[in-house]
C-alpha cells in the first residue's frame, strides 16, 4: 500500500506517493527526477547520494522516503540560486576540484553542511568531516583546498 | 615550437566548460536517464566460482506477470554455440559473449547467467528467485599458483599456450607467453658486482569508479535503435553491440552520458548488449543498472600479478642486468596486460642486458579490464622495490642511482624502438631538489623514491568544428571526458582561431554526429583528439581567410590570419573572425572544418614519485605524511587538470599499495564487494598531495602534448612500499602493505 | 514482496500499544543505518517498521544530579555536539563520533547501535565500561538491564518482541574520574572496528583507585574484562601494569579471522588499544 | 636500405635480430620479408604496430619506409 507523503525540498512543497521500504534515494531520483542526487552504492558507505533532512546531513539511500513526511530536505538542486552559484560551487570550479563530477554533488552538499556547522575548520577537520564522501578522481587534495578557500570567502561574507 | 610561442590560452586555469551542470546536478550520468514506457533488467549471477550449468529453466520467471522478456546466451545470434563449436567464430567475440552471459560453464562467482526485464525493478528482483539452474560445482583456481599446477582444473577445455616454440597438445591454464630480450643478461650479471634477486606479488584491485555500470536502451524494429550509457568509447560500445546482435553500425546510436570515472574499467561491455536482447523482445525501453556488489563482483578488476625480478649493478651504480619473469591473472577469460608489463617493467633504464619473460594466466576471477597503464604498476613495482634495495646496499641516493642510469633520448628500448627526447631525467632533477626530498624524516618516519613509465598511445580521433553566423562555434567531438578534456579542446581551438573560449562550446556527441573515434584510454585524449581540432580550426581558417579573400576581391594567399582576424595584405582591410562568419550566406554558404585523423607519435611519459609515511609498529598501520608527484607532461594545457591526473594516479596507487585488494573465501566468493571493506583512500587517509609539471615537449604534437593520463599510478606502489620498507628496516614483497601484513613482519622480524 | 506498514507513534505510550499489537515480523526504527540495509537487501522485509524518532523523550538527553538519562535515539552528530556530555563522558562521545561518516552520525543513535547488537559495535565498550544501564519497556512494564548483559549474542539482544529500549540511564562518575575509547581500523575513517577497548577509571592521589575496562569485536558481544581493570587498580598505569592489563584483556578476547582480521591480529591489537585507552583515560582523569 | 630489427618471438622464427629492407612501401616491406624468413607469416606481422626511428605507426599501410630507418614491430598498446 502506497503513503502519501508530504515535504518540503528546496523550500517548495512537494506531495509524493511511495511504498514503505522505498528510500528517499529512490524517491528523489525516480519519482521526482531530481537526479542531481547520484548512487555510487546504496550503502551509505560512498556520500554521493548526500542530502540534508532538517538540515542535517545524511545518505538518503539510508532515509525512508516516508520519514520525509513533515521534513525539510535539502539537494544539490537547490544549492545554486537560480542561475547563481553558490560560493562553494564556484570554489569548486576555480581549484578544478572535479574531475568526472559524479562525487560532486554529495561533496558540495556535505561542504555547505560542514561549512554552516563549522566555519573556520582545519584542513584536518575538514578532511574528517568529508571522509564519508568518496572521490576517486582527484586525490581529495583540490577538493580540500577548494573548501578551505570557500570557508575564507564565506567568513568575508562573500 | 611551443616552448618559443606565447600563448593566450594553452596553460591557464579556465573554468570548465561542462563545469556549471557538474556543480549543480544538472549533469546527466549513466543512471540518470528515464524513458517513457521504460521497463527494468536484472541478471541472475553464480553462485559458484566454477561450476557447468547442468540446467537452467527460467518457465518460472517467464510465468511472471510482470515479466516481459529473458536474455541467455544463446539469444547472441553471431555467436551461438554451434558456431562456437566449429571454431568459425573468433575467440574474442565469443569470450565477450560468454562474459556477459555465461555459455554452459559458469567461471567466476558473479559470472551472469542470465538476465529478465519486468515492469518494475522489483519485480524482476523477484522474478530472478524463480529461476532454476543446477550446477556440477568444479574445483575454483584462484592464484597463478594453483593455475599453473600441473593438476589444477583448467577453465578452458580448448585453450593452449601461445607464444610458445610449438603449441602445447594439452590444454592449460597458461593461455600466453612472451619473452623480449636485449644484449646477454647471462654476460651482464657475469660483470656484476651485486645482484639483487626477489619474488613480488599484488593483489587483484579495482579501478574503483564511483559510478556503477549502467544503460538505458531502446531497440527500435525499423529505424535506429539506441543505446546511453556511460563509456569511455561509445564508438566501440557500437561496434561490440552491433556485431554480437548481428546489426548494422547505421543501426545503433550510441550516446555517451557523462561519465562517473572510468580508469580504464568502462572500456568494455556488459549491460548494454544484454539490454538491447531485452529491449527487442519486450518491444520495450529497458534500464539496466548494476549494484556496487555487482560491479566488485562481476565488472573487469586490474590483474594480480606474481613476478620474480633480478638487477645486477657494479659497484660505481652502474646498471649491468635486468630480469624478469612477469606472471598476470587474466581472470576467467585470457587477456591479461602481460604484454604492456613485459614491454614497460624496465623501460625507465638504460641497460645494454635485458631479459623479460610474461605469461598470461587464467584463473576463476571476473575478466579482468585495463586500470590505468595496464600491466605496468604491477611489474615496474617490483623493479623499482629492487632498484632502491640495489641504491642501498651500493650506498648510493636511490634519485642519483636512477640518474646514473636514466632512459633518454637514443636509449634503446627493450620493446623495440630507441626513444625520442623524453623527461626522466629532467623529473628525478626535479625530485632532487623538490621541497620534500629536502625535508628531513621525523623519529620513525620512512622514505620512499620510485620512477614510473607509460607509452600513451595516439589513434583515431574524428572532430567537426560548426561556425554560427555570430561567430560563435560549436566543438563537435567523439571522446567521452573523463577528467576534463573539453576544457583543453576548448583552449586549443580558440587559441588556433584567436577568439574568446566562450565562443566556443565543446560537444561529446553521440556516434551519429562525427565519424569513429577510439575509446578514451591510452591518455590519446588531449594529444590526439587535441590534434584533431587543431587540424579542424586549420580547416576554418583556410576557409576564412578565402572568404575574407572574396570580400576584398584578393587572392586568399594575400590574406593573413592574425589574433583571431583576417588581414588584407593587399591593403589595410581587416575582419574579425565574426564578420567573416556574418557574410558566409553571400561568400559560399557556412563555414565548417573537419579534422579526422589517425594520430601517431604519442610522447611517452615519465613521472618520479616521493612518498614519506609513519608506520605505527605496535598495530602495523602505515600513515603517508608527505607525498610528491612529478611527472613530464610535454606541455601541459590546462594545468589544474593536469595536476589533478598526477593526484589522482598517486591515490589511486596508494590505495593499491597499502588497504585494496580483493578478498575470497575458500570457494573463491569476494568477501568484500562493498565500499565498506574494499578500502580506497578517504579525504582523511591522505597528505596534500604535492605535483611538479615537467615540460619536455612531444615534437609530434603542435603544441608539444604527451598524454598523462596513466603514468601517475605506475611509481606509487613502489614509492609507497620503500617508505615503508625504509621505516620497518624489513623488505617489503607483497601488496597490500596492510596493517596485520606489516604486523606480522616487525613481530617475525623480533623472533 | 510482503505488504509494508510504517508507523510513527508520537509518544512512548503509542509505541507500547502498537508493538504489543504488531504480532510477527515487526522493527524498531532508529537511525535506520543498518536497518534499512538489511530491508533492501532482503527479499522479505519487516511488516511493519515502527519509527521511534517522532517520540520527543527518545531523542533527548538529559544530566541530572544522578548522571546522564540517554534517549536512544538521539543521532550521534547531536549527542557528539553536546560539550556537556563531552565534559563528563568523553570515551562515550569518542565512541559515537567514531560511528560511520558524517552523513551516518546523523542518522545513527546509540539506541541504534546496541539494539544492531553487532560484535563491532562503537558505543557499547564504552556504555559497559561507564556502568550503563538500559531501560526497557513493554507491555508487562519496565525493567533494567546492565549494558554488559544486553547485547547476548551477534546480532541478538535480550529484547523480547514487544519490547524496545526506552533510555540509557548513565551514572554521574566520581570526582577525578574519565573515560577513554579507542578502536582500530585499517583506515582512518568509514571501517568497522577490527577491534575495540574502552577504560573508565577513577583517580585518587596518582593511583588508580577503580576501573572498569571493555572490549568489543573479539568476541560474540563486548565484553567487560575485570581482570584489566584488577592490572590497574592500585597502581601508577606504569608500563608493566599496562603491559598487564593489555595481556588480560587479549586473554580475554576469543575472536574469530574474518575479512577484517585475523584472531592472531585481533588478540594483539585489542591488547594496544586497553594500553592505550587506558593511558588517555589516566591523563584525562588526572586532569591533564 | 632500412633495417628491421627483430626481438622476442619473431627473432625465434627468425633465426636472426637484424633484416636489410630495400623496399620503401609497407606491402613490400612484408613481402621482402615473408620471403627472406619464410617463419615469419605476413598476418602475424601486419597485426602489429610499426616503429619507425622510434614514432610508433598502429596502422602502417600507407607509410613510406624512409632510407637508412631503423624499423621495429611493437606490440599494439591500448591503455586505460
Amino acid at each position: 500500500m502506497k503513503t502519501h507523503v508530504t515535504t518540503s525540498i528546496n523550500d517548495e512543497t512537494v506531495e509524493f506517493l511511495c511504498e514503505p521500504q522505498q528510500t528517499l534515494l529512490h524517491v528523489l531520483r525516480n519519482e521526482l527526477g531530481l537526479t542531481g542526487t547520484k548512487e555510487g552504492c546504496g550503502s551509505g558507505d560512498c556520500g554521493a547520494c548526500s542530502v540534508t533532512v532538517n538540515d542535517r546531513l545524511v545518505c538518503s539511500c539510508l532515509v525512508l522516503a516516508v520519514e520525509a513526511d513533515g521534513a525539510k530536505i535539502g539537494t544539490i538542486e537547490g544549492v545554486a540560486n537560480s542561475d547563481k552559484l553558490h560560493v562553494i560551487q564556484e570554489k569548486y570550479l576555480e581549484h578544478a576540484a572535479l574531475q568526472c563530477g559524479i562525487c560532486t554533488p554529495g561533496l558540495i552538499v556535505s561542504t555547505k553542511a560542514l561549512l554552516e556547522e563549522n566555519p573556520n575548520p582545519t584542513e584536518a577537520e575538514a578532511r574528517y568531516f568529508l571522509a564519508g564522501n568518496l572521490c576517486r578522481c582527484t586525490g581529495y587534495d583540490k577538493i580540500i583546498k577548494a573548501v578551505m578557500d570557500s570557508a575564507e570567502s564565506l567568513r568575508q561574507g562573500a | 615550437m611551443s616552448e618559443a610561442k606565447q600563448f593566450k590560452y594553452i596553460g591557464q586555469r579556465t573554468i570548465r566548460p561542462d563545469g556549471f551542470d557538474k556543480v549543480t546536478g544538472r549533469a546527466n550520468y549513466g543512471a540518470d536517464l528515464a524513458l517513457p514506457g521504460m521497463i527494468w533488467g536484472k541478471i541472475l549471477r553464480s553462485p559458484h566460482a566454477h561450476a557447468v550449468i547442468t540446467k537452467l529453466d527460467t518457465s518460472k520467471a517467464e510465468a511472471h506477470p510482470d515479466v516481459l522478456a529473458i536474455a541467455r546466451f544463446e539469444d547472441f545470434p553471431t555467436v551461438n554455440a554451434a558456431a562456437f563449436a566449429e571454431g568459425r567464430q573468433d575467440s574474442g567475440l565469443v569470450d565477450l559473449a560468454s562474459n556477459i552471459l555465461a555459455n554452459k560453464k559458469v567461471l567466476y562467482h558473479g559470472h551472469a547467467l542470465v538476465a529478465l526485464a519486468a515492469r518494475t525493478e522489483a519485480a524482476a528482483a523477484q522474478a530472478l528467485q524463480l529461476i532454476d539452474v543446477e550446477y556440477e560445482v568444479l574445483p575454483p583456481v584462484m592464484s597463478i599458483d594453483a593455475a599453473i599446477s600441473d593438476d589444477a582444473a583448467v577453465l578452458h577445455e580448448d585453450m593452449f599456450t601461445q607464444g610458445l616454440a610449438e603449441t602445447p597438445s594439452i590444454a592449460s591454464n597458461i593461455a600466453s607467453r612472451m619473452e623480449l630480450k636485449k644484449g646477454d643478461v647471462d654476460a651482464g650479471f657475469a660483470q656484476a658486482d651485486v645482484i639483487v634477486e626477489r619474488e613480488f606479488s599484488t593483489p587483484t584491485v579495482h579501478q574503483g569508479y564511483i559510478e556503477p555500470h549502467a544503460t538505458t536502451v531502446r531497440f527500435d524494429e525499423n529505424g535506429t535503435s539506441t543505446i546511453w550509457c556511460p563509456t569511455q568509447g561509445h564508438f566501440d560500445v557500437r561496434a561490440s553491440t552491433a556485431r554480437l546482435l548481428g546489426m548494422e553500425l547505421g543501426q545503433l546510436k550510441v550516446t555517451a552520458s557523462e561519465i562517473g570515472g572510468g580508469f580504464g574499467g568502462k572500456t568494455t561491455v556488459y549491460l548494454e548488449p544484454v539490454a538491447m536482447i531485452l529491449s527487442r523482445k519486450a518491444g520495450r525501453p529497458v534500464k539496466m543498472v548494476m549494484t556496487r556488489e555487482e560491479v566488485f563482483r562481476a565488472s573487469g578488476p586490474a590483474s594480480a600479478s606474481q613476478s620474480r625480478i633480478k638487477i645486477g649493478a657494479k659497484n660505481d651504480g652502474t646498471l649491468v642486468a635486468m630480469q624478469a619473469s612477469l606472471y598476470y591473472e587474466a581472470g576467467a577469460f585470457k587477456g591479461s596486460p602481460m604484454g604492456p608489463g613485459c614491454m614497460t617493467v624496465f623501460t625507465p633504464y638504460d641497460v645494454e642486458n635485458m631479459w623479460v619473460e610474461g605469461f598470461d594466466v587464467v584463473v576463476n576471477k571476473a575478466k579482468v579490464a585495463a586500470y590505468r597503464a595496464p600491466g605496468a604498476p604491477q611489474a615496474e613495482f617490483a623493479a623499482e622495490m629492487v632498484m632502491n634495495e640495489l641504491a642501498e646496499q651500493l650506498a648510493i641516493d636511490p634519485i642519483d642511482f636512477r640518474l646514473q642510469n636514466a632512459a633518454k633520448e637514443g636509449t634503446q628500448t627493450l620493446y623495440g624502438p630507441k626513444l625520442k627526447a623524453v623527461g626522466l631525467v629532467e623529473c628525478l632533477q626535479a625530485a632532487k631538489t623538490s621541497q620534500q626530498y629536502q625535508t628531513a624524516l621525523a623519529e620513525g618516519e620512512g622514505r620512499g623514491v620510485a620512477a614510473g613509465f607509460w607509452f600513451n598511445i595516439g589513434g583515431q580521433s574524428s572532430v567537426i568544428i560548426n561556425m554560427n553566423p555570430d561567430g560563435t562555434g560549436t566543438i563537435l567531438e567523439g571522446s567521452p571526458d573523463i577528467g576534463g578534456s573539453r576544457a583543453s579542446m576548448q583552449m586549443m581551438a580558440a587559441e588556433e582561431l584567436g577568439i574568446p573560449l566562450d565562443r566556443l562550446s565543446p560537444i561529446v556527441t553521440d556516434t551519429e554526429h562525427v565519424a569513429y573515434n577510439q575509446t578514451t584510454g591510452g591518455s590519446r585524449t588531449t594529444f590526439a583528439t587535441g590534434m584533431a581540432v587543431v587540424e579542424a580550426c586549420q580547416d576554418i581558417v583556410a576557409q576564412l581567410k578565402a572568404r575574407a579573400a572574396a570580400m576584398w576581391n584578393v587572392t586568399s594567399e594575400q590574406v593573413e590570419w592574425q589574433e583571431g582576424s583576417a588581414i588584407n595584405l593587399a591593403g589595410e582591410d581587416k575582419m574579425t573572425l565574426a564578420e567573416v562568419c556574418a557574410v558566409a550566406e553571400k561568400t559560399g554558404g557556412q563555414i565548417s572544418g573537419r579534422g579526422n585523423i589517425n594520430a601517431r607519435g604519442a610522447g611517452p611519459s615519465f613521472a618520479v614519485h616521493l612518498c614519506d609515511v609513519q608506520v605505527d609498529r605496535d598495530t602495523g598501520k602505515t600513515d603517508v605524511v608527505r607525498y610528491t608527484a612529478i611527472q613530464d607532461a610535454g606541455k601541459a594545457i590546462h594545468p589544474g587538470y593536469v595536476e589533478g591526473q598526477y593526484q589522482g594516479g598517486a591515490a589511486q596507487g596508494i590505495g593499491w599499495a597499502l588497504n585494496e585488494e580483493y578478498v575470497y573465501d575458500e570457494n573463491g566468493v569476494m568477501e568484500n564487494a562493498g565500499f565498506l571493506d574494499y578500502r580506497i583512500p578517504l579525504a582523511s587517509d591522505l597528505p596534500s598531495i604535492d605535483t611538479i609539471i615537467v615540460e619536455v615537449p612531444n615534437s609530434f604534437h603542435p603544441y608539444g602534448v604527451r598524454g598523462v593520463g596513466e603514468t601517475g599510478i605506475v611509481p606509487p606502489l613502489a614509492a609507497v612500499g620503500s617508505a615503508v620498507s625504509n621505516a620497518i628496516g624489513l623488505p617489503i614483497t607483497d601488496l597490500p602493505c596492510s596493517p596485520p601484513r606489516v604486523l606480522k613482519l616487525l613481530q617475525e622480524a623480533d623472533q | 514482496m510482503a505488504e509494508m506498514i510504517y508507523q510513527s507513534p508520537k509518544s512512548i505510550e503509542e509505541a507500547v500499544n502498537l508493538l504489543a499489537a504488531s504480532s510477527g515480523s515487526v522493527n524498531i526504527l532508529a537511525g535506520g543505518t543498518d536497518l534499512i540495509i538489511q530491508m533492501q537487501a532482503s527479499i522479505d522485509a519487516p511488516r511493519v517498521i515502527i519509527d521511534v524518532k517522532k517520540i520527543a523523550e527518545m531523542t533527548q538527553a538529559e544530566l541530572t544530579d544522578d548522571g546522564l538519562l540517554l534517549g536512544p535515539s538521539m543521532c550521534c552528530a547531536e549527542l557528539t555536539a553536546r560539550e556537556d556530555i563531552k565534559a563528563l563522558f568523553p570515551g562515550l562521545v569518542e565512541s559515537a563520533y567514531l560511528i560511520g561518516s558524517s552523513q551516518v552520525q546523523g542518522r545513527a543513535s546509540v539506541g541504534g547501535n546496541l539494539c544492531n547488537s553487532s560484535p563491532a559495535a562503537d558505543t557499547v565498550p564504552a556504555l559497559i565500561a561507564l556502568n550503563a544501564s538500559c531501560q526497557i519497556l513493554g507491555p508487562a512494564g519496565e525493567r533494567t538491564v546492565k549494558a554488559e548483559d544486553f547485547v547476548t549474542g551477534v546480532g541478538s539482544n535480550c529484547l523480547a518482541e514487544d519490547e524496545f529500549l526506552r533510555c540509557i540511564e548513565i551514572p554521574r562518575p566520581a570526582p577525578n574520574s574519565a573515560d577513554a575509547y579507542l578502536r582500530f581500523i585499517p583506515r582512518t575513517e568509514m571501517d568497522i572496528a577490527v577491534a575495540g577497548a574502552a577504560v573508565s577509571l577513577t583517580v585518587k592521589e596518582g593511583i588508580c583507585s577503580s576501573a572498569r575496562v571493555a572490549i568489543g569485536a573479539v568476541a560474540p558481544t563486548a565484553l567487560l574484562v575485570p581482570e584489566a581493570a584488577a592490572c590497574l587498580v592500585g597502581t601508577d598505569l606504569g608500563t608493566a601494569d599496562l603491559n598487564a592489563a593489555a595481556a588480560a584483556a587479549t586473554a580475554a578476547a576469543t575472536p574469530i579471522t574474518d575479512r577484517r582480521g585475523t584472531v592472531e591480529f585481533r588478540k594483539h591489537i585489542v591488547g594496544v588499544l586497553t594500553k592505550r585507552a587506558a593511558s588517555i583515560a589516566f591523563q584525562r582523569a588526572k586532569g591533564n | 636500405m632500412a633495417t628491421l630489427i627483430l626481438n622476442g618471438e619473431f627473432e625465434k622464427l627468425a633465426g636472426c635480430t637484424t633484416i636489410l629492407i630495400t623496399s620503401v612501401t609497407y606491402r613490400g616491406f612484408i613481402q621482402e620479408i615473408v620471403n627472406q624468413v619464410p617463419g615469419l607469416e605476413a598476418d602475424r606481422l601486419m597485426e602489429m604496430a610499426l616503429a619507425i626511428d622510434g614514432e610508433i605507426i598502429h596502422e602502417p599501410l600507407l607509410v613510406t619506409i624512409p632510407e637508412n630507418s631503423e624499423l621495429h614491430f611493437v606490440l599494439k598498446i591500448s591503455g586505460g
